[in-house]
């Protein structure tokens, strides 16, 4: 059974139909990229795989039960979490408290214990500090802790997005871009960022990215995407050499 | 988070000093060198930093505009008086009660106006919780049990020439104890899920809050904490006149928690303490007064459009550090 | 020397829409037949048996379909009412739609706008039609004004919406604290300035300020949708409510036409306070206090930042408020607002409001 | 002779200093390139050359006009246009009334000309000429973007990082257009961390890093220099 | 009689707002020997007009007293606190007087809300406090030390029912009232109840929102209803609207009204006073009555304050006088002293003579009042 399954997939806006009779799986602790042209319904996918459209048709399974008509907060919670293509920090808050904010959902004590700092408060605030600790060390970004997020350099906002989409404590980690705006060299150490943390977290991840190195050298399967349809699916190597890719996306390099 | 140790050491200081200020005041006023007005004017302090720093929950937390906070002050209001008034137990007693239910049946219409109006965003909440303000106040206009447009008379207050200090310590208290609370809560995961949707409430979403559930959490808490200060008032008032829990009741406390910086609970406890007294040191000019403060208000909006404190707290710790010159980390406790 | 500026105005007897109503002859005669037969109508809250009763006091006095009637009549007092909230909140649409304010001192130009017609006419003794143009010439600079000394500095600057709106309040108690002073805190009373006839459709009466008020809302309400939707200076406002730094690399001069929009609406408001003052011949400086929160919530109701919104909204809540006070006239305002936290929550944009879903 | 001037130009955010001294210039019919990483201070640049941004101190010279005097809205009329980072698009307008406002400047002339040699380029905003630009998908707001631009028929176009966020396909495109914008007579002073691309297709190129000017020169020299390679062009 | 209206009179420099302000510091006579009166009223926000009138009739009584030599061999200081028209408010400023100031006795306050609120302060500081027009029933309920000069909601309530029935013999009413407003719900419920009793039938009864200014759609179906009399029992600025509104809806029945309706024809344009004919109120005072002192206080007012005194200050210039007057035969400034004289008053002022009863309320016949030809017209004394 794969991790993460779409089936018949489609939605529309208004007369728009952005996304029409998609389907892919993607396995446990697998790299999957989609890719396609602008506008193909790269973004739209995530959205509904992270339930901020509900689909016109068609189902998502995770790890084989069904996530229609659950609600954001309830999906990440069962393990799909996300970055966004336009980044969406708490700008105002630290760093370190962007990733705990993702981790309440797995934390236990009450309001009141909140309220009056009984030991629970204690021994769960210490426990969540290490582990947000430990996920910016891997993010690189350990020096940051009690910044205000908004004063951070671009790139590293992008890695913190994605620091928090870990802390959510997923189980597949759908990256919007990631790499956009980056020169070759950050873009080179967030490929080796995002294998990292594969290897970490067993996560398995699906990126959209048009950086084609950087797509071509991390991704393990692609899907491409084109006026909102699948049009072709496969290995790098295929999906190089595929001539409807080259005609719809590629060009002629 | 701060260290477990230091904090505790923090909240003994500051336990100290809340209760050294109020054995100070207390004095004071039992023994008349501040007058029955002078007392009356803390009393008025302490209830309406009780309110601001509630609605600063909701406005400057939560990132919410409410327009209607008024509301549930009125109703705590009744609540609290009219079981006191129907009570045999003596006002000492009855009141905490009073209190309590006031604050319940404001945390009540929290959730029964809470929910639905929580579904819209910025500006639609802030005229649904206006509306509801609204509406709280000419239903209480009709009905009978609060007195129609008479309003409630005759409720009993703890302060008296006898008891020159008698509310004192109910107003006190429980203004320390929302602060407190107000301050933990803000440094809890609640307070920290709250501020995230502030910040960005699909990202909030996306990060797995029940962006709703907090919403109203913060919502309902607030409204409670109003519903308690609204029966503190009409225990002070000896009165309640649902004319004046209006919209420009609530614009008032939103002003005091705007001024102050919000998210700022001490920006709150400054502007709320400061206008109220102001008003009244500038009874002479009664004409011009209100005149002055459209002036200072636009004017401290213009050159300080977060506020006087802006988002962060004033800290006695820090201002000591600062003096005795160790400015390591000045953190200024990020809420 | 006493002679009173309104003396061209005055009339003998009463106004004419009384005088053709009187003449209207099938009015029931006072006294006996009518009479202590409609138990019903000695208290309202009877719902819609109310209404109903109405209608057979009609029906068997004048043998007209009196419920019709009095459905037509309520009706058309809620759209006069309506079209004055419609005017006023057009104002509020337009600003909010441009510089995404919510300009608590628009009702206070209202009032503004009727002490000027006030002024004007009784204290300096022009005509009526010098008074308001006068007064929307002043309302317009007013402002302007405004807009640049309270708000301009936030705008640019980038402030938090909400101070925006705080500074808005200060303003409205800024201008009703002077014009306390200037004019003192006492109602100030006027005289008709419309004398119109009234219009008489065969039972239904209409007055004269009613229809004044709805022509002249329409009318605005056209011109305005045509000034935004149609002109360069318009799709400038649009442009500049989008994105101000965007909008200059447009070359559209942005301040101006923030300025242009606090001129307009703000001239609007003087049109909204001379039909105001020709129906409720009473103003005092707290007049825009409810006026204007009515009128916000009729531009939310049809969706803020939609004009052909804040007319429709202004008619609704007219309407509606009519209709409540028909049948129980206590709790007006409650379910008022009643009906819009249900429409809010039906539709959260307001009925003509764009509902432009942030793309994520 | 040069049509842009920049001299000693100084840019401070508050206590930041964004931009320390920069001077360079274009001339006419040149497309000359801004590289640099992030936060290097391209947009600032433009931002301060199109009147968004005053600078501290310096002189910016364009055709003859002193821009650091005149105010943002009258730059457009000198015939210098922006497309800003981030697009920018009017987003609740549709594409349509988006083109239009491009050509707010000449409201009198007739414009179906301009809109067809636009659609004829960009065929994408042709379809989606209806749409509301808020709703269009990255790419095509940019494309918008660059339309609107060009609907103000400048002599010099300012465009900061067209390529961010576009397929290969596009990016090649964009940058094609930008190529025959230039081949048609306009001026262009293009902002890229695509360095690879802008180089390709620029006569000239500055090497921004932290504010100050590191590197300048003919595009294709600079393109073979090693330290550009190791840089920008990833190894 | 009629006058013109305030808004085409005089440059609007000399308002009210501006004469309230000296008050304040004009009387102060040299300190150590003088008796200090307080003052409360709302001299700025919605309801200042009252309090304005109320001060400055206030004012007089007691420059009037100091010119006679004062009190008790002493002058009177006045101390006036604005309380803007709010309970709160007022119970600061009233909580200023007492306790800064040491006032010995207090007129004021002028609205029902606040003066309860007032009231029930001063039961616990025993302060001698007399008010000009808080009307609402409850007030002088508070204590023994609460006293006012002015009529009862239901009183007056009653005494329209009665009027309706016994003079106009009306057999149908209908009322309109403000909704918000205690004044006019209490007049408005003891008329109804009265009239029942007396056989009136309640026709119509419908309510307004405080600061409505469109009455049509209560007044289209009071049309409806067709009743004899139509009640008002509101203050005068909402009589003007809807008299107005009224009487172009066609509705011509004699309308009722209260003492709220003093100053009326002040602030209805002259064009217009037609609309008020054929209207019956009740009022504490006659500005036509032939009385030397009231015709020689309304003139002595208007000099002073640039516009006609109205109800408000006719009362308060009675209940400041019998104030001082009770101190005076009081023959002492102790609170309990001054109020046991204030329960013997027996004095003669410009509404006429008035007593209290058990619940210190006035005891004095009304006047009944009706407009013709832009003018108030006597009609009869009337009592129950
Ligand atoms: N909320 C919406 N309302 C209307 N149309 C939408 C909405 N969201 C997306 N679309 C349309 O759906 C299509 C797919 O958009 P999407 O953002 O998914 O593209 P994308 O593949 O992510 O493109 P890009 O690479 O440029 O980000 C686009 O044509 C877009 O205009
Ligand atoms: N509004 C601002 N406030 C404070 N600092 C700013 C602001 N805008 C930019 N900066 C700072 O100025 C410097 C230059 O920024 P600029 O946006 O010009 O860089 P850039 O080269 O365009 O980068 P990018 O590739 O990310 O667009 C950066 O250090 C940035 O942090
Ligand atoms: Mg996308
Ligand atoms: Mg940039």
């Amino acid at each position: 059974m794969p991790l993460l399954e779409t089936k018949k997939l489609g939605i529309a806006f208004g007369g728009l139909r952005a996304l029409d009779d998609v389907c892919f799986s993607l396995e446990s602790g697998e790299i999957m990229g989609l890719i396609g042209p602008n506008g193909a319904g790269k973004t739209t996918v995530f959205n509904l795989l992270t339930g901020v459209y509900p689909p016109t048709e068609g189902t998502v399974e995770l790890e084989g039960k069904s996530i229609i008509g659950k609600k954001t907060a309830q999906i990440t919670q069962s393990g799909i979490a996300r970055t966004f293509q336009n980044i969406r920090l708490f700008k105002d808050a630290s760093v370190i408290d962007n990733v705990k904010t993702a981790m309440n959902y797995q934390m236990k004590y009450s309001v009141l214990s909140g309220i009056l700092h009984l030991p629970s408060y204690w021994k769960e605030e210490a426990q969540v500090e290490e582990q947000a600790e430990g996920l910016l060390d891997v993010c690189g970004l350990k020096q940051y802790a009690k910044a205000t997020a908004k004063n951070l350099p671009y790139g590293q906002q992008r890695k913190l997005e994605i620091a928090r989409a870990l802390a959510a404590n997923p189980k597949v980690l759908l990256l919007d871009e990631p790499a956009a705006g980056m020169n070759p060299t950050e873009t080179h150490e967030l490929l080796e960022t995002i294998r990292t943390i594969r290897e970490q977290f067993g996560v398995a991840v699906l990126l959209i990215e048009h950086d084609m190195s950087f797509v071509m050298g991390l991704c393990e399967h692609i899907v491409v995407l084109d006026y909102g349809k699948v049009i072709a699916e496969g290995l790098p190597e295929e999906i190089r050499t595929n001539p409807r890719v080259i005609a719809a996306y590629l060009g002629g390099e | 988070m701060m260290n477990k140790k230091k904090a505790y050491i923090s909240y003994g200081i500051n336990l100290i000093l809340v209760l050294a200020l109020f054995f100070f005041l207390r004095t004071l006023i039992v023994t008349g060198v501040l007058n029955r007005y002078q007392a009356d004017l803390i009393t008025l302090v302490c209830i309406n930093v009780t309110m601001a720093v509630s609605l600063n929950l909701v406005t400057g937390l939560l990132g919410q505009l409410v327009l209607g906070h008024a509301g549930f002050m009125l109703v705590g209001a009744y609540a609290a008086a009219l079981f006191t008034k129907n009570s045999s137990l003596p006002l000492q007693f009855s009141l905490p009660i009073g209190l309590v239910l006031a604050g319940i049946l404001a945390a009540v219409f929290g959730v029964i106006i809470g929910i639905p109006a929580l579904r819209l965003r910025g500006d639609y909440l802030a005229i649904i919780t206006l509306g509801f303000g609204e509406i709280i106040r000419v239903i209480a206009n009709n009905l009978k049990i609060t007195g129609g447009a008479m309003g409630l008379g005759g409720i009993k207050s703890l302060t008296n020439r006898q008891h020159p200090a008698g509310m004192l310590p109910f107003v006190f208290f429980i203004a320390a104890v929302v602060i407190f609370a107000m301050f933990t809560f803000g440094r809890s995961r609640h307070g920290r899920a709250v501020i995230a949707i502030r910040e960005d409430e699909i990202a909030a979403e996306a990060a797995g809050v029940n962006t709703t559930y907090y919403k109203l959490l913060a919502f309902v808490l607030a409204a409670f904490i109003a519903g308690v200060a609204g029966g503190l008032y009409a225990h002070h008032l000896g009165l309640i006149d649902p004319s004046k829990y209006d919209f420009n009741r609530s614009v008032e406390f939103l002003i005091m928690v705007v001024l102050g910086g919000m998210g700022s609970i001490t920006g709150s406890i400054l502007s709320a303490s400061v206008l109220t007294i102001l008003p009244e040191l500038l009874r002479g000019f009664s004409n011009y007064r209100m005149l002055a403060y459209s002036v200072v208000l636009i004017c401290v909006m213009l050159f300080r459009p977060t506020g006087l404190l802006g988002r962060a707290e004033f800290s006695l710790s820090a201002l000591i550090r600062r003096i005795t010159g160790k400015k390591q980390d000045a953190a200024k406790g990020g809420v | 020397m006493k002679s009173n500026p309104l003396e061209f105005r005055r009339k003998e007897g009463l106004k004419p829409s009384f005088r053709i109503f009187s003449y209207s002859g099938k009015r029931p005669k006072k006294g006996k037949s009518g009479k202590n037969n409609f138990p019903f109508l000695a208290r309202s809250p009877q719902g819609f048996a109310a209404g109903l009763g109405t209608s057979n006091h009609f029906f068997r006095l004048e043998g007209v379909c009196g419920f019709m009637n009095l459905f037509l009549t309520q009706t058309i007092n809620g759209l006069g009412l309506g079209s004055i909230y419609a005017l006023v909140a057009l104002g509020y649409s337009m600003v909010y739609g441009i510089v995404k304010l919510i300009n608590f001192a628009h009702g206070d130009i209202i009032m503004v706008g009727s002490y000027m017609v006030m002024f004007i006419m009784t204290v300096m003794g022009m005509p009526l039609i010098l008074a308001v143009i006068g007064s929307i010439l002043f309302c317009a600079l007013a402002g302007v004004l405004i807009q640049r000394v309270a708000y301009h500095r936030l705008l640019t600057h980038d402030a938090p919406r909400i101070s925006l709106l705080i500074t808005a309040l200060g303003v409205s108690i800024f201008l009703q604290n002077l014009f306390q002073l200037l004019f003192g805190s006492e109602v100030r009373s006027m005289p008709t300035l419309f004398d119109l006839p009234a219009i008489q459709l065969g039972e239904l009466h209409i007055t004269s300020a009613n229809i004044l008020n709805i022509v002249v809302s329409v009318v605005m309400m056209i011109g305005l949708q045509t000034l935004v939707a149609r002109t360069r200076i318009g799709k400038a406002m649009r442009a500049t409510s989008e994105d101000a730094g965007a909008a200059k690399l447009m070359g559209i001069n942005t301040n101006h036409t923030v300025a242009f929009t606090f001129a307009v609406g703000s001239g609007l408001a003087a049109v909204g306070a001379a039909l105001y003052c020709n129906t409720y011949p009473q103003i005092k400086p707290t007049m825009g206090n409810l006026l204007g929160l009515k009128a916000f919530v009729a531009a939310v109701l049809g969706g803020i930042g939609s004009i052909p919104g804040a007319m429709l909204g202004g008619y609704i809540l007219g309407v509606a408020e009519s209709w409540t006070k028909n049948f129980y006239s206590n709790l007006t305002d409650a379910i008022v607002f009643g009906i819009l936290i249900v429409m809010l929550l039906v539709k959260p944009s307001g009925l003509l409001g764009k509902n432009v879903k942030e793309k994520v | 002779m040069a049509l842009l001037t920049v001299k000693d130009l100084n840019v401070f955010y508050g206590n930041i200093h964004a931009i320390k001294g920069i001077s360079f210039e274009v001339n006419e019919g040149e497309i000359v390139t801004l590289i640099g990483a992030n936060g290097a201070g391209k947009t600032s640049t433009l931002h301060a050359i199109s009147g968004l941004l005053r600078p501290k101190s310096g002189s910016i010279t364009f055709d003859g006009n002193n821009l650091v005097t005149t105010e943002a809205h009258k730059i457009l009329r000198l015939g210098l246009a922006q497309v800003p980072e981030g697009r920018r698009i009017f987003a609740s307008l549709t594409v349509m009334e988006n083109l239009e406002l491009g050509a707010y400047i000449r409201a009198k002339e007739n414009l179906d000309a301009d809109f067809e040699q636009i659609f004829a380029r960009l065929p994408r905003l042709k379809e989606r000429r209806k749409q509301l630009a808020g709703t269009l998908s990255g790419g095509e707001q940019q494309m918008l973007a660059i339309g609107r631009a060009l609907m103000s028929k400048p002599k010099m176009l300012l465009l900061d990082e067209p390529s961010m966020g576009l397929s290969p396909l596009l990016v090649g495109e964009i940058f094609d257009i930008i190529k025959s914008v230039n081949q048609g007579g306009v001026t262009v002073l293009l902002n890229e961390q695509n360095a690879k691309k802008a180089l390709e297709i620029a006569n000239r190129a500055y090497v921004l890093e932290t504010g100050s000017i590191a590197m300048s020169g003919e595009a294709s020299a600079l393109a073979q220099d090693e330290k550009v390679r190791q840089a920008y062009l990833g190894g | 009689g009629g006058s013109p209206a305030p808004a085409s009179s005089g440059a609007p420099a000399a308002s009210d707002g501006n004469s309230a302000a000296p008050a304040q510091e004009n009387n102060a006579a040299p300190s150590g020997d003088t008796i200090k009166i307080g003052g409360l009223a709302p001299l700025t926000g919605d309801v200042s007009q009252y309090g304005i009138a109320v001060n400055n009739a206030i004012t007089m009584a007691i420059e009037k007293a100091n010119a006679n030599g004062g009190v008790l061999g002493q002058q009177i200081e006045y101390i006036v606190e604005d309380e803007k028209g709010d309970p709160n408010e007022a119970v600061n400023a009233y909580n200023k007087l007492v306790n800064n100031d040491n006032v010995v006795a207090i007129v004021g306050d002028v609205t029902t809300k606040p003066t309860q609120a007032v009231a029930q302060k001063s039961v616990d500081d025993n302060v001698p406090l007399i008010t000009a027009s808080a009307t609402g029933e409850e007030v002088t309920l508070a204590g023994e030390n609460v006293y006012r000069v002015c009529f009862i909601d239901p009183y007056q309530g009653k005494l329209m029912a009665n009027y309706a029935s016994k003079k106009l013999s009306a057999k149908s009413a209908a009322i309109l009232y403000d909704n918000g407003d205690p004044y006019s719900t209490g007049i408005a419920d003891a008329f109804e109840a009265s009239a029942k009793e007396l056989g009136i039938e309640i026709a119509a009864k419908e309510g307004y929102q405080t600061g409505s200014t469109d009455f049509n759609s209560q007044l289209t179906k009071v049309k409806a209803a067709n009743p004899d009399v139509l009640l008002l029992p509101v203050y005068y600025n909402d009589v003007v609207l809807i008299a107005d509104q009224a009487r172009a809806n066609g509705i011509e029945c004699a309308l009722l009204g209260a003492d709220g309706w003093d100053g009326v024809l002040g602030k209805i344009d002259p064009s217009k006073t037609d609309v008020l004919k054929n209207s019956y109120f009740c009022s504490q005072y006659s500005a036509e009555s032939d009385d030397p002192d009231l015709q020689a206080f309304l003139s002595e007012y208007r000099e002073k304050f640039g516009n006609d005194a109205n109800m408000f200050s006719v009362l308060g210039y009675d209940a400041t006088n019998i104030l001082i007057d009770s101190i005076q035969r009081a023959g002492s400034t102790d609170s309990q002293a001054i109020i046991d004289a204030m329960k013997a008053t027996n004095y003669k002022g410009l509404t006429g003579t008035t007593t209290f009863d058990e619940n210190r309320n006035p005891v004095r016949s009304a006047v009944i009042l009706t407009i013709e030809g832009g003018a108030y017209k006597f009609v009869e004394n009337f009592e129950i």
